[in-house]
C-alpha cells in the first residue's frame, strides 16, 4: 500500500499504562465534566450535554493500550474517551461552550467532535452511527497492512441498532483489529436497559466466533486489562473481541434530565462504587492530591482558554462543507 | 378553518397531537403506539404522556433503537389489523428506516391491493439546539414516493385534526412534527370529533398581491411578515399553508398565484431540491402568462445546522426574510 | 382489542400434516417452478426467477403447522413459501407470465407477492426486508390478544443484514409469537456464505436467550417437528424460536445464471440428496404416482389458466396506489 | 468535451467504468473497493469484472449484505488514509445505508475539518425487468444534502472521466450508474489520464429554439428527439447533460433558456420534487422574462416501476415524449 497518512507513533507511555497515568486522566474527565456542568446550569453551554461522571474508568481503561495510530468512535457521551485519546481540555471546552477555537469552530458541541490527527473519529448524534465507522477504520487498518487497532466504543442501547449485528459479522469475517466496547451504564435515555436489551450483551459475538468477556466497568485496571487483552490480539491479527463494561451514569441523560425514573437507593449505592476513589486508593494520598492539583490547574487553563476565546458567531455556519477547489 | 360556533381551547402544538392520540385510541382499540420513550416516559418532549397509563402497555409500546424494526413495526401491525402509530423521535433517524418506509410500507397496497393504515409520526426542524444530525429538514425526500402521504402541520389545530384523519386513512402517512413549534400555542376547535382532511391546503390570510406559501415554523413567520408589510408597505400578502405537501393542494396555491402574480415560498429546509423547487416548477408550469415577478425563495443556506440556538436561529429564514422576499417580488418587473 | 380482521381459521389440516400433504405440496411446487422455468427457457416470464427448487422441504415443513390467520414472510425466492401457504398456483403463475389475473395483476412478479388474505405478507425484493414486518406481524398478533403466529424465512445472506439483530432482540424482549427460518442454501447471489456468515446461525440467538436448533433442511419432516415446536412454543406465549434449515439451491441464483461459481461433484451430491425423493420415500409408490398425476393436472391447469388470462397492459400500471377516495 | 486529436475507443458504459476504476487503483494504492459481488463475481452486471485477480482480496472485497456497515467501511476507511469506492448494489439499497451517507459521510469535514474522500458508487434505473424495489430514481434525495456530491453520467465516456475525478475528490461522491444503459457504446478518449470536472455540465448539442437539460438515460433520448424536431419541424434542440448533479452547473443550463427561452426538462424520475423541479425553479428564478413559454417536464408518471419490461418502458419516458414536449413548448405563447 502507499504511505501511511500519519506515521506510526510510539506507544502513549505512562500517562495511560500507570496508576498515577489512569487516576490523572479519570480525574481531568470527572473535572472537565464537573465544570461543563457547573457551565451549563449557568447557561454557557449551548448545546446538549451528555456526563459521563461515572463511567471514567470505561474511558481510560479502554484507552490505556493505544497508540496516536489506533482509532476510536465514541457516542453522544464523549467526553471521557475524547480526552482519553488526548484530545486537549481546552479546546474541548472551547467546543461545549461554543467558541471558535473549539474542534469544531465551536459550531458542533459535544456530540460532533472528531480529531482525526488523533485518531479520534468522532463522537456522534446517531445511536450506533460510529459502529460502522469503526469497522470501516479497521478494515482500513488491515488493507494497509498496519498493526494499528480500531476501539468502538457504545452504549448498551445501541446495542439495539442494526448496524451492531452487521458489524459483529463482518468484523468476524475479516478478523478485523476491532475492539467493541459496550459500556453499559444500565439506562437509555429515560428508560432502563431491561426495555433495550434482551439476554446477555457480553456474549453477542459467540455465535460469530468473537470472543466476549464482562467486566466491572467502574475498575479502570479490569477494563485496561480486558480492552489490552484484546487490542494484542488484534494488533496480532487474532481479531475483534467484545468487552462489555459495566458501569453507571450519575446524572440523567442530558444535563437537566432530573432521571426521576430511577430511586436514589440505587443511584447511592453506584456513586458509592466510584470508579475514581478506586483508581485513586492505588495511590498514595498526597500524590493524589498533587495530581488532583495538576488537573485543577489544567482545568482551570482550559475554561479560561475557553471562555477567552471568541464565541462562534454566523460567518463560521458554511465553512468546511466541501474541499476548497 | 374554525367555525364560528365551536368552542376551542388554547392548546400548544404538543397538546394538539396528544389529544388527537387519546381520541382515536379511545374511539379504536386498533390503534396503538410505538417508539422510542413514548411509553412510560412521555415522549423526550412529553408529547405522550399520559397514553401508557391508559391504554396500557400493549398499545403504547417502549422500543429499542431499532428505528427499521421500529417501523417495521407498523408496517407489520397494520399488516394483521392493527392502525399503528410509529413515533421516530427526530426525523433524522427515520433515514435509518427509509427501506421499510419506501420500500416496503408506501408499496403495500401496490403489491397486494390492501390497505397499509400506518401513521409515522417523527419531529423535524432547527428548533433547538441539538445540532446536524437532529434538526434536519427533508421532507422533500418523502415526497417523491408513490403510494405515500406526507404531513406538516403548523399549529396547534392543524396538528389535532390531521393527526386524526391521517390515522384512519388507509394509506401510510408521514406526519412531520415541528420541533420549533411544539410549545406554541393556538385556538383548537374542541368538538367531539374534529378532523381535518388530508390534500387541503389552507389559505391562512387572504391577500392580493403576493402569495407566500409557507411550511411548517415559517407559516406563523410569514404570517408575522404579512402584517408588517400591510402596516409599512401596504403590500396584501396572501398566506397559504398547504399542511398535507403529498398529495399537494396544486389548485390552492396556483388559484392564487393566478390571482397575485408573485410567488414567495417559505421553509425551514435548505433550497435546492426542496418544496419550494416544487412549488416553482408548478407555478412556472401553470400560470406563467400570470407570473409579474420571478418568485423568492425563503430557505436556509445549503449548510449544515450548526448546534448552539443561536447560529441555528440565525441560519434559519425569519421573518425579516420573507418581508425582504415579498418586498423583492414587488420591486421586480 | 377490537375484533379480529380475520377470524381464526382451523389449522389447514392433512394437506401440511400427513405425508401424503407434504409431498404432495413438495411435488406441487418442484413442478410449478419447473414448469415456470420453461416458461422462462421460452421467454414468457417477464421478470426475474428465483427457483426453490432442492429447498421445498423448508416451506412445506415450515408451513406445516400454520392457520391461515398465522402469517408468513418470505424472500425473493419464495414460490414454495407461498404454495406452503395456500396461494393458488394459477394466480401466482399468472402473476410469474405477467397476467392480468396474478396476484398482483402481474406487475410485480415473483418478488412482490403478498395474499394478506392468506396471511402471506409478501415475498421481497429487498434482503431482509421482510425481517421487520414479520416482527410488526407478530406483534400485531400479540397485542390483538390472537394465539396466531408469524414465520419469517430469509436465506443465509440475509442474516449479514442489521434488521436481522434487530429483530432477534425485540422478539425476545417482547417474547413475539415469531419463528425465524433461515434457509440455508449455501449461497447467496454469486458467492458462497462463507462470504457472508461467520460462525453458526442457529446460534445466533442463544445471547438473547432465543432457542436455536439447526435441521436438516431437506427433511421435511425434520423441519416441520422443528418448525412446529417452535409454532407451539410461540403459541403458548413462549415467545420466538430460531430455526437454520440447512438445504441447497440446484439451480443458479436467478433463472439465466449458470452458476459455474461451484463444481458439479457440489451440486450432484445434494441433488442426490433430493427432499422431494425423500419426502416420497413415506410413501407408497401408486399413492405417490396418483399424487404426481394429481399435481400433474394441477400444474397443467395453472399454466392454462396463466396463458389464457390476458397479458397485463400498461393500463394496470398506476393502479393500488392509492386508497380510493 | 473530447480534443479532436485523442485516439477514442469504442466502449460500452460498463467498460468505461471498469477502466476508470483499473486506472485510479493502478494508480494509487489507497484506492480500494468494496460491495456485494464485487470481487470473484466481477459483480452483478459484471461492471467489476477482473478487478478482484489484478489488485487481490483486500482491495476489491465482497462484502455481506450490509449496506449500512458496507458505506461505513468506505467512511471509516477513507478517515484512516484510504480512498475507497463502495458498490451499492441497485440505488433503491442505498436508503439502508442513509444514515452512514447523510449524517456520517456528508458531515464528516463539516464536524472535523477533514477530507472524506469516498465514492459511492450505484445503479438505478427502470433498465431491466427487475420491479418496484430495484428501478427507482431517487437521485434528487441526495442533492439535497450539504457536503455531497452527486454524478450521473449518461454514456462511457463521461462515466470513465467523471469516476476517475470522483475518485480523486476529497468530498464524498454519490456516483449514480443507470442499469439501462450500461451496455451503450460510446467513442471513449484512451489518453493517459482521461478526467472530466466534476461540476461541469455538457452541451451535447447546440440549438436555439428550445432547451432540453437530460440526464441519465433520457439524453440519449433526448438527442434522437433533437435529431427527429430538427428533421420534422425544422425546430433547433440545444441538449444540456450536466451530469454532475449537486453541484449543478446552473450557469451552462441558465445562459442557454435565456437564449431559447423554452425549456424541458426529461429525467426517468418521476416528476414531483424531482431534479426537473430544481431546474424549473432556477430558471423561473432566473429567467423569467426570457422564458417565451411554460416549461415542460418529461418524466416518468407517480407510479412504481412495473416488472415486466414492456410495462416499464411503457412508464418511462421516451424519445416519442420529449418530442411531444419540445412541440408543446413551441406552441404555447
Ligand atoms: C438512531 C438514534 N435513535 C435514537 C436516538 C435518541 N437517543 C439519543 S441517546 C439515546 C440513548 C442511548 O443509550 P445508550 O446507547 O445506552 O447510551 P447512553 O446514553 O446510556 O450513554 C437515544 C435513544 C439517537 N440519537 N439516534
Ligand atoms: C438489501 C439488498 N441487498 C442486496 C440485494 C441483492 N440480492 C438479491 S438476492 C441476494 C442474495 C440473497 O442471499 P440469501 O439471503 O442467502 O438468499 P438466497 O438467494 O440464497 O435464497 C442479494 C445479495 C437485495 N435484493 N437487497
Ligand atoms: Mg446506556
Ligand atoms: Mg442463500
Amino acid at each position: 500500500m502507499a504511505e501511511l497518512k500519519t506515521p506510526v507513533a510510539p506507544a502513549t507511555g505512562s500517562a495511560r499504562t500507570t496508576s498515577r497515568g489512569r487516576y490523572r486522566l479519570m480525574r481531568l474527565s470527572r473535572r472537565f465534566e464537573e465544570t461543563a456542568h457547573e457551565q451549563f446550569g449557568d447557561g454557557q453551554v449551548p448545546g446538549p450535554l451528555h456526563l459521563s461522571i461515572g463511567q471514567e474508568a470505561v474511558a481510560v481503561g479502554g484507552c490505556a493500550a493505544l497508540r496516536k495510530t489506533d482509532a476510536v468512535l465514541s457516542t453522544h457521551r464523549g467526553h471521557h474517551h475524547c480526552l482519553a485519546k488526548g484530545a486537549a481540555p481546552d479546546r474541548l471546552m472551547a467546543e461545549l461552550l461554543g467558541r471558535t477555537t473549539g474542534y469544531s469552530r465551536g459550531r458542533g458541541g459535544s456530540m460532533h467532535v472528531a480529531i482525526p490527527a488523533l485518531g479520534l473519529l468522532g463522537t456522534n448524534g446517531i445511536v450506533g452511527g460510529g459502529i460502522p465507522i469503526a469497522t470501516g477504520a479497521a478494515y482500513g487498518m488491515q488493507a494497509q497492512g498496519r498493526d494499528d487497532v480500531t476501539v468502538c466504543f457504545f452504549g448498551e442501547g445501541a446495542t439495539g441498532a442494526g448496524v451492531f449485528g452487521e458489524a459483529l459479522n463482518v468484523a468476524a469475517l475479516w478478523r478485523l483489529p476491532l475492539i467493541f466496547v459496550c459500556e453499559n451504564n444500565q439506562y437509555v435515555e429515560l428508560t432502563p436497559q431491561e426495555i433495550h436489551v434482551a439476554g446477555e450483551i457480553w456474549r453477542r459475538g459467540e455465535s460469530y466466533g468473537i470472543p466476549g468477556v464482562r467486566v466491572d466497568g467502574n475498575d479502570v485496571n479490569a477494563v485496561a486489562d480486558a480492552v489490552g487483552d484484546a487490542v494484542a490480539r488484534a494488533r496480532g491479527g487474532g481479531g475483534p473481541t467484545l468487552v462489555e463494561a459495566v458501569t453507571y451514569r450519575w446524572f440523567g441523560h442530558y444535563a437537566g434530565d432530573r432521571a426521576a425514573y430511577r430511586d436514589d437507593d440505587e443511584v447511592n449505592a453506584w456513586r458509592a462504587n466510584d470508579p475514581l476513589v478506586r483508581a485513586g486508593a492505588a495511590l498514595d494520598p498526597a500524590e493524589r492530591a498533587a495530581l488532583d492539583a495538576e488537573v485543577e490547574k489544567e482545568i482551570s487553563a482550559a475554561l479560561a482558554f475557553a471562555q477567552q476565546s471568541a464565541v462562534t458567531g454566523p460567518e463560521a455556519i458554511a465553512l468546511d462543507h466541501y474541499a476548497a477547489a | 378553518m374554525t367555525a364560528v360556533e365551536t368552542p376551542t381551547r388554547s392548546l400548544k402544538f404538543w397538546q394538539g397531537i396528544n389529544q388527537a392520540l387519546v381520541e382515536e385510541m379511545e374511539r379504536d382499540e386498533r390503534v396503538v403506539l410505538v417508539g422510542e420513550d413514548v411509553g412510560r416516559p412521555g415522549g423526550p418532549y412529553g408529547v405522550t404522556r399520559g397514553l401508557r397509563d391508559r391504554f396500557g402497555d400493549l398499545r403504547v409500546r417502549d422500543t429499542p433503537i431499532s428505528e427499521a424494526v421500529l417501523v417495521g413495526l407498523g408496517v407489520g401491525g397494520a399488516a394483521v389489523g392493527l392502525r399503528p402509530v410509529v413515533e421516530i423521535m427526530f426525523f433524522d433517524f427515520a433515514m435509518i428506516a427509509m427501506d421499510q418506509i419506501v420500500n416496503q410500507a408506501a408499496k403495500y397496497r401496490y403489491f397486494s391491493g390492501a390497505s397499509m393504515p400506518l401513521t409515522i409520526r417523527t419531529m423535524c426542524g432547527a428548533g433547538g439546539p441539538n445540532g446536524a444530525q437532529h434538526s434536519q429538514n427533508f421532507e422533500a425526500w418523502y415526497c417523491t414516493v408513490p403510494g405515500l402521504k406526507v404531513v406538516m402541520p403548523s399549529n396547534a389545530a392543524d396538528a389535532k385534526g390531521l393527526l386524526k384523519s391521517a390515522i384512519r386513512d388507509d394509506d401510510p402517512v408521514l406526519f412531520i412534527e415541528t420541533l420549533g413549534l411544539l410549545p406554541a400555542r393556538r385556538e383548537v376547535p374542541q368538538e367531539d370529533d374534529f378532523l381535518l382532511p388530508l390534500g387541503v391546503a389552507d389559505t391562512r390570510r387572504a391577500g392580493s398581491d403576493v402569495t407566500v406559501v409557507a411550511i411548517g415554523r415559517l407559516v406563523d413567520r410569514a404570517l408575522a411578515a404579512a402584517e408588517r408589510l400591510e402596516q409599512e408597505d401596504g403590500i396584501s400578502v396572501e398566506v397559504i399553508d398547504p399542511r398535507t405537501l403529498a398529495p399537494l393542494d396544486a389548485e390552492t396555491i396556483l388559484a392564487s398565484v393566478r390571482r397575485t402574480g408573485r410567488l414567495v415560498v417559505a421553509q425551514e429546509a435548505t433550497s435546492p431540491f426542496s418544496f419550494a423547487s416544487e412549488v416553482f416548477a408548478l407555478a412556472v408550469e401553470s400560470c406563467l402568462s400570470e407570473l409579474k415577478a420571478p418568485p423568492v425563495r425563503v430557505a436556509s443556506p445549503f449548510v449544515n445546522v450548526p448546534t448552539p440556538v443561536p447560529l441555528a436561529e440565525a441560519r434559519a429564514p425569519g421573518v425579516d426574510d420573507v418581508v425582504a422576499a415579498v418586498r423583492t417580488t414587488m420591486r421586480e418587473a
